[in-house]
């Protein structure tokens, strides 16, 4: 993990209110893992004088990484999306990554990929790196399912929306369910909700797939330190992991739901 | 290069990191080389392992954090065993710092660390707002005699320097700073975060797991100056300073107020490389301005 | 309309203007209704006149500002015979803030304020942290006793409504705003600036000409929620929160706390129509969300 | 006084560092009379979230005012003006005013303007409000000296700075001193840096002539309600008086330097 000086090399709008930004990021690009993330921060570099946006960073999945270039995908939820909303192309973002495990890919199984919401961005990049996935993407409604175009030819792709303006109507568990019951041996990539990887967890017990999950929580450091971003696991030493550190993504089975 | 002097124990230079943001210096070692540091102040530890608070444990805030950690540790054994052979390996000050749920506590932890050569001196955290003690609802630091208790317990079961760590949140912060010189402790070491809290308003529910939190960060830096400009008048011990250390120019700001050394918590979040550029912005400094030691800036306001 | 009561006064709504930031109105009275406010609480006001602390009294710090006014006021009878009667032309309660050298002095400011029926509650300010007083060096506040004492002086010197206006920085928040009550005290109001101060340093000379200072605006809200929600669950009595309220949204946060009403300070200098769409945006929180008073949301924590 | 939703029409910098932005605010165009000011909100009118500049408004003299615009002519010191050189054509200030006294314009009477530094910004305004005045500006050097040009044809023009880059190398109180000594019956009207108005007020004791001097103290609120901009006066009823409100233009007389 490095900090990097990252300039902005395109950020677009890609559905109101979410934004793709492309920045060159060298070292980050090529030493990410699927899964990993970022630390972004979303003030003027003068958290002292409060020129701009929250004082701690913000993390972000890597959501595409090509060459010396990354991206990421966010939703404007708050002040700190807010101000990365606003950049421009040319401007300079103060980055700290890879950070965090990152999936562990399983050559030879049959990767299912599972995104709810903006949960999708950090898998795009898994997506990549699994062969012939089957991808699973909902959302509430089309307009908060952004890239689904991106997806398209990495593997099956499979929609569900809440109101099914998009793919089935139906939590995307619904049609996932029917692959598991015929796959034994496939292995699910997922991030979103806190309430479908629950639901996702339950699925993999029920079939004896595995299930891992990227988890979220509030961060400060984002690399191990702060102790601010617990997530309660079974049986383990400690009651608690650490999101940043240990995480974000988790065996499914580990974690206390 | 700036060196100072807390109870015999010579530091390179005046900035230290803050117990609990900066773990014992493993991660941030990818950032800033530790050699430059004037001490590593561990993560506070306890005599067991404890567990934290539930989350969430961070909040943004106007300027400012709100945290409510609780302490999360492995215990001290596990401290000794694990955390601080890293530490050995770097030219610079380890500071451990302890907490306990009573005198006994501190007492143990004082005794046991003091056999370990890695550990220059010792910090005591007694004013840590995320965690309820058994006896009393405040704060150990927010209580003169418990204060003095603690400290002459430490004092009596070490001969490292030891550094008193106390809370802002009291009527006279002199009566403590001055209980903690009594008790022969060698710096009042200040402040922690400030008791707060933060509501959403949707969910109608606080912010933090544990309800209530410590507040820290650039929002802070004017009660802490206030606080250690306050100590630096009543007592002869040093004083180390921080809250809201986020540049040099800060730090130095803490050294007008009368802090001998400096910590740098919070910022380190916003700038992994914050405490080595604070030690060569305060050397600058230092330089430009043909200060010889740092006393020569130390409390020299002019009022 | 969101009512609320205190001390058997009845006040249109829980808005009302932290004393010394509104004067007695008639400057921001150009910008918004003062109709529209709960109450208006003017400026301190002392026995005799005050000249106030030297300057300069204002700095900015990171999402705040820091003070030293020094309570510049004309004295009471001045206040009385040309302030109040402006207050009378508004549908408003008003009330009168003092501030005295000792107990008798707040006897004294009390019976004859007592006799302006302009006058509808008194705050009784024990915490300005930006004077010095004789006999202690602490804030009247900071101490149970003498809160007891001032507390009990005024109330029985007059029967309107009393609340007693308290520093956030004590020990112990709830033993302060116990001995209020005790006193026969109507309301706790909190928090007054916190102690805090800034320097210069290329000057190397404080911000303030009085050297230190108190802190208010956004930078200080976390830790006035933690304590209004401390007092709320320790008192019977109405809590009256304050301290970085800049708008709807922040005031509804301490309703959420604990308190029964808010008082708006710094953010009128930054948008001087404030109170009234603090007002205004309540009322449209409590109708959206139908909600039938203030005990409705009142310390209504999820917790 | 009003507080105003003023559209920058044009923003300048004029000399490094100095700039000048002329906004649309019709009422305080209307209203302001020379040596007033107004307070502008120099944060994205998010104070609570600290997204941009100080929490406090910042004091600026009226620098001009035609039709419904109002220009204000200022330097970068701080987070404030920052905040404000950062501002486009479009954007939109939160600006109170017309503030304070202003200049109390005999009419009959030499007219001496004296302005040092960025002092200058209220006297152009003042400038075009009498008849034939002599004009003195002054200033470090030519840099910091920013639009004599617009002085040119309101009177005549004197200029100085210390180091001899424009105009007579002197402070501007020499070649005043040269026109006292001749015109009893004068009015000055200054303001600039605390000595150089100290020396005015000294001269005008010397000569007999009146001396009208706009100061300058940190405000908060800027209408008399807070008592942060005293200033203290000889021989009053109480020992300070308001720059805000009072103020910011006293008889130098009066003032206790
Ligand atoms: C490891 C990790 C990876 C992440 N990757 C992405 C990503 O690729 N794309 C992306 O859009 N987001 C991602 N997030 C979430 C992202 O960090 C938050 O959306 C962001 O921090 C919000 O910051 P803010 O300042 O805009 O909002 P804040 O001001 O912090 O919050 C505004 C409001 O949104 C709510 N909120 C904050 N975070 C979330 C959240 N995660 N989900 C739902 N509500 C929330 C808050 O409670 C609050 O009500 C990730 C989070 C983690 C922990
Ligand atoms: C009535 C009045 C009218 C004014 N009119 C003008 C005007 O027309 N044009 C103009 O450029 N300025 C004017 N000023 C001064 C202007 O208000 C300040 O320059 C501005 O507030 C600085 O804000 P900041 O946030 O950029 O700097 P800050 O962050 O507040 O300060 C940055 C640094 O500059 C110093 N500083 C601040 N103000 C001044 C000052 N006035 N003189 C010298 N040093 C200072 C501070 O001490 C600090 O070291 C006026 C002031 C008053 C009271
Ligand atoms: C996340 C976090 C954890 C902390 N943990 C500890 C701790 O374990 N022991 C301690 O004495 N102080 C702890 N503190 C307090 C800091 O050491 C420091 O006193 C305080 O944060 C003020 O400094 P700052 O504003 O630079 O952060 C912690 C602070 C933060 C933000
Ligand atoms: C400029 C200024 C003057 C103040 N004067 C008084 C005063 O005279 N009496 C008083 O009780 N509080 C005084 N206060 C404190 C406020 O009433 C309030 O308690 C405090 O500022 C916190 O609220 P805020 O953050 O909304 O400003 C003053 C505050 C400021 C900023
Ligand atoms: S964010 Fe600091 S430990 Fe995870
Ligand atoms: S700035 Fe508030 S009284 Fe002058």
């Amino acid at each position: 993990m490095k900090q990097i000086k990252a300039e902005v090399i395109n950020i677009s709008e890609v559905k109101p209110g979410i934004f793709n930004i492309l920045m060159k990021a060298p070292y980050i690009a090529k030493n990410a893992k699927a899964g990993q993330f970022v630390e972004v921060l979303c003030n003027n570099g003068a958290a002292k004088n409060c020129t701009g946006g929250p004082l701690l960073r913000r993390p972000f999945g890597v959501h595409n990484a090509k060459g010396e270039n990354i991206e990421i995908l966010f939703k404007v939820l708050g002040k700190g999306t807010e101000y990365l909303s606003q950049k421009k192309a040319g401007d300079i973002l103060d980055v700290i990554g890879p950070l965090g495990n990152g999936f562990d890919i399983k050559e030879g199984r049959l990767a299912v990929i599972a995104g709810g919401g903006m949960g999708i961005a950090p898998l795009l990049f898994a997506a990549k790196q699994t062969k012939n996935p089957l991808i699973f993407l909902g959302a509430r409604n089309e307009a908060e399912l952004p890239c689904k175009e991106k997806f398209e030819n990495l593997g099956k792709l499979i929609l569900t929306t809440d109101d099914g303006s998009l793919g089935e109507k139906c939590f995307l568990n619904i049609p996932l369910e029917r692959v598991l019951k015929e796959n034994k041996n496939a292995v699910i990539y997922a991030c979103g909700p806190h309430p479908m990887l629950k639901c996702l967890a339950d699925l993999g017990v029920k079939y004896g797939v595995e299930v891992q999950v990227s988890l979220e929580e509030k961060m400060a450091c984002g690399i191990g330190v702060c102790q601010g971003c617990p997530v309660e696991l079974k049986n383990k030493d400690t009651k608690y992991k650490l999101v940043c550190k240990d995480g974000p993504v988790f065996n499914a089975e580990d974690v206390v739901w | 290069m700036v060196k100072i002097n807390i109870g015999g124990l010579e530091f390179k230079n005046p900035v230290m990191t803050a117990s609990g943001t900066f773990a014992s210096g493993k991660e941030y070692s990818e950032f800033v080389d530790l050699n430059k540091l004037g001490a590593v102040v561990c993560k506070t530890v306890t005599l067991n392992q404890r567990d934290g608070n539930k989350p969430p444990r961070i909040a943004d805030m106007p300027s400012a954090m709100l945290n409510s950690i609780g302490l999360e540790n492995k215990g001290l054994e596990y401290f000794i065993e694990n955390t601080l052979p890293f530490l050995k390996n770097f030219d610079t000050r380890t500071v451990a710092s302890i907490a306990g749920n009573n005198v006994e506590d501190y007492t143990t932890l004082a005794k046991r660390l003091n056999e370990c050569k890695e550990v220059h001196a010792i910090e005591v955290n007694m004013s840590c707002p995320n965690v309820v003690h058994g006896q009393n609802k405040g704060l150990f630091s927010q209580d003169e005699k418990t204060t003095f208790e603690i400290m002459s317990a430490v004092r009596k079961n070490t001969n490292k320097p030891i550094f008193g760590k106390i809370s802002p949140m009291v009527a006279d912060i002199t009566v403590i700073a001055k209980a903690i010189e009594r008790a022969g402790g060698d710096a009042v070491a200040l402040i922690n975060t400030i008791p707060a809290m933060g509501v959403d308003l949707k969910t109608r529910r606080p912010l933090l797991g544990n309800i209530t939190g410590g507040l820290s960060g650039p929002a802070v830096k004017p009660v802490a100056l206030k606080l250690v400009w306050d100590v630096y008048k009543a007592v002869k011990i040093p004083v180390i300073g921080m809250g809201g250390i986020m540049c040099a120019q800060d730090a130095l700001e803490f050294i007008l107020c009368g802090a001998t050394a400096v910590q740098v918590g919070t910022g380190n979040f916003v700038n992994p490389k914050l405490t080595e550029e604070t030690a060569l912005g305060i050397e600058k400094y230092f330089k430009e301005n043909n200060l010889s030691g740092v006393d020569d800036l130390k409390g020299k306001l002019n009022i």
